[in-house]
């Protein structure tokens, strides 16, 4: 039905259609997940089909998302993959999983598409893959400030309770790597499976009989800040570090309150961001969705921009390659009310590269603070 | 001594369905065990036939010491049993259940399989062969092809003979052989052990139907609460006190 | 006479449609699902002998196929081994951690093989999770590579990956065809018929429900095997107790019990499951109950109901029921039960 | 010490929890000798539901658990009632995959109405209590002493109560049962009734402490199939028992030996006993 | 009270039992008699409902319970001793008898009598009271699956093969109990393969062979055909 286009040689005034892939989990344990990333793509999409699409080379595109569930599993994300590009022709197709990214990037130059990677596992970066754009920020970039702020503020004793993804493991290890480097002393590692443990009380006892200053924890925001409620139940008076998956406002709504959460340090949540595109962004998903957006959607939202601009740089739609080459052009030229962060450029090995800010919790509420 | 039982022993926890019985079976002859219900008839077949480790005591056959041997070894050495509940393959043709029976008597193995050896062409000819002539044998030659969900009782009983036979015993343990068929049927059944007797093999069969066992065994034992309480010829039994008291029941009898 | 030139010629039929497939199929994307789907025909196959023909239903088949998975990509990835060299160890290593397992679990009979295999298939699955320094643990592992070629043939595009495991699959279905056709097969429906009537006509059916369990293992591991160097990427999931839902399911619903069913079900299911893609995430609200309806009004499945239609169809022509002189009584029990 | 008390205490909440759970289980397996594969999925609806009430409806956190605990006992009738009876005389394989089927549809129903996210059940015992130095919560003490009152309670309506004994007497002879005159249909309701009762009341009780998300039961249910199978398939205080053993050896694990294998370790230990003892621990003597 | 009425049961493609006519009146006892497998139980199975006629009809004091489940039935007053006994195992002695009285389970005043009722016709019951009925000899469980059926008061209680494996002595003891409880007022309907003792205390017996009735009639007919004589009664 939905016939694609293609032909960079268009006519002015004609009409073509480009089709955007995404493969996620979208049914079973996930889904909600899967769907977060997937809204990001939506309202950047409708943004753009509202307006009456993109123009290219004098013809105007507008953006049919083609969504299939993969339920987690890389296998699945391949097959999507092979049917998004056979019948659907998509030059880039999204998938927020390290395990599909993988199996995409097995095939992915060969049959000619552009993986919007959400992940932050280094590997698919640092395989060389051609056509791979990481688009979530490293989480290199907060391991330092988060170190300094808690350091400072409550001492040199750190207890990791993260969650027992690989995500949460890299984090671990690089944070404590610093820690270590920086005098502190790590008194209790161990790590939580959010999904499938029953009670959390057991290891925050373990962890807080070692009298930590500091917490590190982190992992999906709802368990984490379950984490810190239980911690704080349990007699912790020290500071939280949070990792980046967990969101400092979506850890309040557990909590009751920014005061349990009093000396947190973490990623700034995105409705507190002063990048330009925010408010509008905020608005409109707050009206879709009845909820506040994550960085999920965030992320997401700018990636579809980035590449539709990086479309219109490099003059066609249906050429990944080119499109890839220009994604640098795309960044730039997003309009500011789009920039629901700021993301100056792209990495040699092709990872977005934010300018970071982070927030803190005190007396209260969230402050915003720049890590240099 | 052909087939025989010293001090054989077995206790179900606190119970002792079979309590110190020495028996000899006779070669070529048709033996009875007869007793009331749970005086441990079938479980002194279980002990035989290896399905159970006794508790104390021994089965020697032929010489040897089998009582430690597994029960599909047993099987091997030529002693074959029915069940008291006629259990067959249920979801299988008369044949197919028979043809298994000889199975024990054949080599092929998983290689001769993927790769349809001689070998196994030709055991699998035997087999069909050997199912064909027992079943010939019993007289069910002509509804090889039904399935055993589908034929009588009586039909039933003899596809278990045939099943035993298939496995090409010497001495043939039938639990309650004739239970749950007619008077005519039963009388069919008889015919077919005296046959098995005369084509030279051992019989031991338990019966509750007392006018076939007289008439067939030529040697009786009766056991109650798990004891022998009389061993001899039918008439010996017949007229014995205690198998009278304990079993017969004086006036049914008399 | 007619069934068995049916027969026969269905086979050929199928034969002939999986090599003519990829010419007639629009695009890769048919091809690659058909390929995955192939796989599993194997892994399904496998779990077939021991569950719809010994009667021994085990849920750690998921399990044994992260370990066929897992040994080819680690013989290939870390100690960079030949592949085919590789694949044939990994038969082996399934093989005998099936061999090792079955030792144990089938001293256990019916609900509690089941849970107690469950749990296995659940601690292979932790191990994999766990043991990061072997396994890389949930980031998974990466660059398996594609089949090497065997003399000019290359596996590196999807049309050689598919006559690959289709090769695999055909070869797989002879062998299991001829083992539950042989003397070996009659032992194992004699084991799921009764144990104990098996035992009294002299059947080792330890030996056998252990023979029965290593080979449902090594087809698992052959699946698995394949799985990791078309996939080119695994993880812990593909060990974990949705992967093993699947595979009964496929076999529920193709048909236990039979040659045809654990193909049936697989493709089908495959099939349907990514044609109901459009329902996002309504798929499984619909999928769950379809499934246990199947289960409810089709116990033995599509080919089950399949087969009973036709003999239906066939007494009613007849009014009486054929005996088949060519057909084996046993081949008919095993393709109708 | 006190850590070794204070763990003493986490299993105990947790082994609540389980024994809760397995209890369901056991009694439907007892009675039917099905191993309920979707019971899983009811602890999470009960999740659902008495969050559902409490925040949708205001109801009060009790009354939201008794609506939670009748609507996924009804659950369980309906189950019941259409899949597994007339699976009754299938092969033992079809209930299990029937059962995926429910569980299945009964995961993406809770997605669709509540969505895939965490959710955190509110509670109006929040307090934290403190004495010698351990901490207590009070839903967590809460939750051990509403396990053992309705442990208690579900023992005496089992052993003092004409139609809980239908149960016991069901689950030991069927047939038996039928031929006094119970009605054997109705005990079979009656069971998946206080089956789903149960998943429901534990899934409430614990969710104030952990989270409530569409695959919250998977490993809950996991857990009580070892649970059942060490203590002997239908048996109620081997349940309960099983319950106990698991919750303290999971806390206990995870402080002495490690704990990100203490859910190994429920697994090891089924092994290691059925490796010893094939059918079991408290295998049902007295068959006739 | 009782009338059977061209009943036929299959067991899947097997007949286990064709036209059976049965007549039972109030106040008698009646036995079948039978080999092994001639649809006695079978016939006991279908009047309590435990399995259904494929044709025919079950008439219970002029009513047909063809459509009546089996726990309408014992509401109805039709209990059943079977073959197998159906115990309780795991439950006490005692308990197997409250269980039994289960459809009068409001009645503790009732229950208690028919306990101490039962108790008195066997002694062996009352003092093994707490014992698990599990572990009773053979002969206990026979009289406990007796108990159990008399705590329903039924108006009609079937016993099948209640001699079955038990010692001559004690098989007299329990025709005595059964005379006893029919003077007592109640119906019996007894299957039998132990003819003798049976037609000693019954007033009527029908011959089951191969699951269809070959004869029919009183003790004194019964007893006086030569062929029932030497197929059920020996000689
Ligand atoms: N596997 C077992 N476990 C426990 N007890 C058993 C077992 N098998 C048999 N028994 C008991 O042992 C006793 C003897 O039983 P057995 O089956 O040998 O009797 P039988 O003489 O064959 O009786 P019948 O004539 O009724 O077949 C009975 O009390 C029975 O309950
Ligand atoms: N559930 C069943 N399925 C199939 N056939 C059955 C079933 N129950 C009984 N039969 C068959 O029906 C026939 C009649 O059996 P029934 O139990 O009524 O006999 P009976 O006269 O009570 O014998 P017994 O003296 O052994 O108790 C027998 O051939 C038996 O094998
Ligand atoms: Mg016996
Ligand atoms: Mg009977």
């Amino acid at each position: 039905s939905d016939s694609t286009t293609g032909g960079s040689s268009g006519k002015d005034g004609e009409k073509g259609v480009v089709n955007i892939g995404y493969s996620g989990p979208l049914s079973g344990a996930a889904a909600f997940y899967g769907e977060r990333t997937l809204n990001g793509l939506k309202m950047a999409a409708e943004e753009i089909n509202d307006e009456g699409g993109f123009e290219v080379n004098g013809k105007t595109y507008t953006i049919n998302l083609v969504p299939l569930d993969d339920k987690y599993l890389p296998n699945e994300t391949a097959s999507n993959a092979k049917r998004l590009v056979q019948e659907h022709k998509t030059p880039i197709i999204f998938t927020p999983h390290s395990g599909g990214v993988l199996a995409l990037q097995v095939f992915n130059e060969v049959d000619n598409f552009i993986i919007g990677a959400y992940t932050s596992e280094p590997s698919v970066t640092e395989g060389g893959n051609k056509l791979t754009v990481q688009i979530p920020p490293k989480y290199d970039g907060y391991v330092e400030p988060f170190t300094n702020y808690a350091m400072d503020r409550f001492g040199k004793k750190i207890a990791a309770l993260p969650t027992s993804s690989q995500y949460g493991k890299d984090w671990t290890e690089t944070l404590l790597t610093y820690w270590k480097k920086q005098g502190g002393e790590v008194v209790y590692e161990s790590s939580i499976n959010f999904a499938k443990d029953t009670d959390f009380f057991t290891v925050i006892t373990n962890a807080l009989k070692k009298k930590p200053d500091v917490l590190f924890i982190g992992g999906a925001s709802e368990p984490t800040a379950k984490v810190a409620k239980q911690a704080r139940e349990l007699g912790f008076k020290g500071g939280f570090i949070v990792m980046d998956q967990a969101k400092l406002n979506e850890m309040e709504k557990i909590t009751g309150s920014y005061e349990v959460l009093e000396g947190a340090v973490g990623v700034l949540p995105l409705i507190y961001s002063k990048a330009p595109g925010v408010p509008s962004f905020k608005e409109k998903y707050n009206a879709k969705y009845k909820e506040d957006p994550g960085s999920e959607a965030g992320i997401h939202y700018i990636g579809l921009h980035a590449f539709i601009e990086a479309m219109k740089a490099a003059g066609t739609v249906d050429d990944p390659k080119k499109i890839y080459e220009h994604v640098q052009d795309g960044l730039d030229a997003i309009p500011e009310e789009r920039k629901t962060y700021l993301v100056p450029k792209i990495t040699e090995a092709g990872s977005f590269d934010y300018e970071l800010h982070f927030g803190v919790v005190e007396d209260g509420e969230v402050k915003e603070m720049e890590a240099k | 001594m052909y087939l025989e039982t010293k001090q054989l022993t077995k206790k179900f926890g606190g119970l002792v369905a079979v309590n110190n019985v020495d028996f000899s079976i006779e070669k070529g002859k048709i033996n009875a065990i007869i007793g009331p219900n749970g005086a441990g008839k079938s479980t002194f077949f279980n002990l035989i036939s290896g399905f159970h480790p006794p508790t104390f005591g021994q089965v020697i056959f032929k010489g040897t010491d089998i009582t430690t041997l597994p029960a599909n070894q047993i099987a091997k050495l030529g002693i074959s049993r029915t069940f008291q509940t006629t259990n067959l393959f249920e979801q299988a043709t008369v044949l197919d259940n028979v043809m298994v029976g000889h199975r024990l008597r054949t080599e092929s193995n998983l290689f001769d399989a993927i790769f349809r050896t001689k070998r196994l062409q030709r055991e699998d000819k035997q087999c069909r062969d050997k199912a064909m002539e027992v079943l010939t044998f019993v007289g069910l030659q002509n509804i090889t092809h039904k399935m055993i969900t589908n034929i009588s009782q009586e039909e039933k009983k003899r596809v278990a003979f045939a099943l035993a036979l298939a496995t090409d015993p010497e001495i043939i343990f039938l639990d309650e052989p004739a239970a749950g068929v007619n008077p005519d049927e039963t009388e069919g059944l008889a015919e077919l052990m005296q046959k098995m007797v005369d084509y030279g093999l051992t019989v031991c069969l338990i019966e509750h139907k007392m006018q076939m066992v007289m008439k067939l065994a030529q040697k009786i034992m009766v056991l109650n609460y798990g004891e022998k309480i009389a061993e001899g010829t039918p008439d010996e039994i017949k007229n014995n006190e205690a198998v009278i008291k304990a079993y017969l029941g004086g006036s049914a009898i008399a | 006479m007619t069934s068995i030139f049916n027969k026969r010629n269905s086979i050929i039929f199928f034969v002939l449609l999986s090599l003519i497939f990829p010419a007639v199929v629009p695009n890769d994307y048919f091809l690659y699902l058909m390929t995955t789907a192939f796989i599993w025909v194997i892994a399904v196959s496998g779990l077939n002998i021991l569950a719809g023909y010994t009667g021994y239903l085990s849920l750690a088949h998921a399990g044994f196929f992260a370990i066929g998975a897992y040994s080819l990509g680690l013989l290939t990835v870390k100690v960079e081994m030949n592949y085919w060299i590789a694949f044939v160890l990994t038969l082996g290593i399934t093989s005998l951690s099936g061999l090792l397992v079955g030792l144990i679990a089938l001293r256990t009979k019916e609900h509690f093989f089941a849970i107690y295999t469950l749990c296995v298939g659940y601690i292979i699955y932790l191990v994999i999770d766990k043991w990061e320094g072997l396994t890389g643990g949930v980031r998974g592992l990466i660059g398996i590579p594609t089949p090497a070629n065997i003399g000019s043939l290359a596996f590196d595009s999807v049309h050689s990956q598919y006559y690959l495991v289709l090769f695999f699959m055909l070869l797989s279905l002879l062998i299991i065809y001829r083992i539950v056709h042989s003397l070996t097969g009659r032992t194992f429906i004699a084991i799921r018929n009764s144990e104990q009537l098996a035992t009294t006509i002299g059947v080792s059916t330890m030996k056998n429900k252990l023979l029965a369990f290593v080979l449902s293992t090594f087809f698992a591991g052959m699946s698995g095997a394949l799985y990791a160097s078309v996939i080119r990427f695994i993880g812990p999931e593909i060990a974990y107790t949705s992967v093993m839902f699947d595979l009964l399911m496929y076999l529920l619903v193709g048909g236990i019990g039979t040659i045809s069913g654990p193909i049936v079900g697989a493709i089908v299911i495959v099939w349907v499951s990514q044609q109901l893609q459009f329902l996002q995430e309504y798929r499984m609200l619909i999928f769950g109950p379809l499934l246990t309806l199947i289960i409810i009004f089709y116990p033995r499945g599509i080919v089950g109901a399949f087969i009973s239609l036709k003999t239906r169809a066939q007494a009613k022509k007849r009014k009486v029921p054929i005996v088949n002189e060519s057909l084996t009584p046993t081949q008919k029990q095993i393709e109708e039960g | 010490m006190d850590i070794l008390i204070q763990q003493l205490f986490n299993g105990l909440t947790i082994g609540s929890v389980y024994s809760l759970v397995a209890l369901g289980l056991t009694l439907v397996y007892g009675i039917l000798h099905i191993p309920n594969f979707a019971h899983g999925a009811l602890y999470m609806m009960g999740g659902y539901m008495t969050f559902t009430m409490m925040t949708k409806f205001g109801f009060h956190y009790w009354l939201a658990i008794l609506i939670a605990v009748v609507a996924v006992g009804l659950l369980g009738v309906l189950m019941e009632r259409f899949v597994f009876h007339p699976l009754r005389n299938a092969p033992p394989l079809h209930d299990k995959i029937a059962a995926i089927g429910i569980l299945l549809f009964l995961e993406s129903f809770a997605q669709l109405v509540w969505g895939g996210d965490y959710l955190t059940m509110p509670t109006p015992y929040n307090q934290v209590v403190s004495i010698f130095g351990l901490t207590f919560t009070m839903q967590r003490l809460l939750i051990i002493i509403a396990a053992i009152v309705i442990m208690i309670a579900l023992n005496l309506f089992l052993k003092k109560t004409f139609t809980g004994a239908t149960i016991i007497a069901m689950s030991q002879n069927r047939e038996g049962a039928n031929l006094v005159g119970i009605n054997t249909t109705k005990v079979a309701m009656l069971t998946f009734l206080i089956s789903g009762g149960l998943a429901a009341l534990a899934s409430s009780l614990a969710s104030p402490i952990n989270l409530v998300f569409p695959g919250m039961g998977h490993l809950v249910i996991l857990k009580a199939f070892v649970i059942i199978i060490l203590g002997g398939m239908g048996s109620i205080p081997g349940a309960i028992l099983g319950g106990y053993i698991l919750g303290f050896s999971e806390s206990l694990g995870a402080t002495y030996i490690s704990n990100d294998y203490k859910d190994i370790i429920a697994f090891i230990l089924l092994v290691l006993i059925l490796t010893i003892k094939p059918t079991g621990l408290f295998v049902k003597g007295g068959h006739t | 009270m009782l009338r059977l009425q061209d009943v036929s049961i299959k067991y899947g493609e097997f007949t286990a039992i064709s036209n059976v006519n049965i007549e039972v009146k109030s106040g008698e006892i009646i036995v079948l008699l039978g080999a092994n497998g001639a649809g006695k139980s079978t016939s006991f199975r279908a009047i309590s409902g435990l399995s259904k006629p494929h044709q025919g009809d079950i008439l219970f004091q002029g009513r047909s319970i063809l459509k009546l489940s089996a726990d309408k039935i014992v509401q109805a007053g039709i209990v059943q001793c079977s073959e197998g006994r159906n115990l309780f195992s795991a439950m006490s002695v005692q308990e197997n008898l409250q269980m039994g009285a289960y459809i009068h389970r409001r009645k503790k005043q009732q229950i208690k009598q028919s306990m101490e009722h039962v108790y008195e016709l066997f002694p062996i019951l009352h003092e093994k009271r707490h014992d698990a009925a599990g572990s009773l000899s053979g002969g206990q469980q026979q009289m406990l699956a007796i108990g159990r059926a008399l705590m329903s008061k039924p108006k009609l209680m079937m016993l099948d093969e209640p001699s079955v494996g038990l010692a001559p002595l004690i098989v007299e003891q329990m025709f005595a109990v059964i005379q006893q409880i029919n003077q007592e007022g109640m119906t019996i309907l007894l299957a039998e393969q132990n003819a003798n003792a049976a037609l000693k205390i019954a007033s009527k017996g029908y011959v089951f062979e191969s699951g269809s009735i070959v004869t029919e009639g009183t003790r004194e007919q019964l007893l006086a055909n030569d062929r029932i004589r030497k197929a059920y009664i020996g000689a």
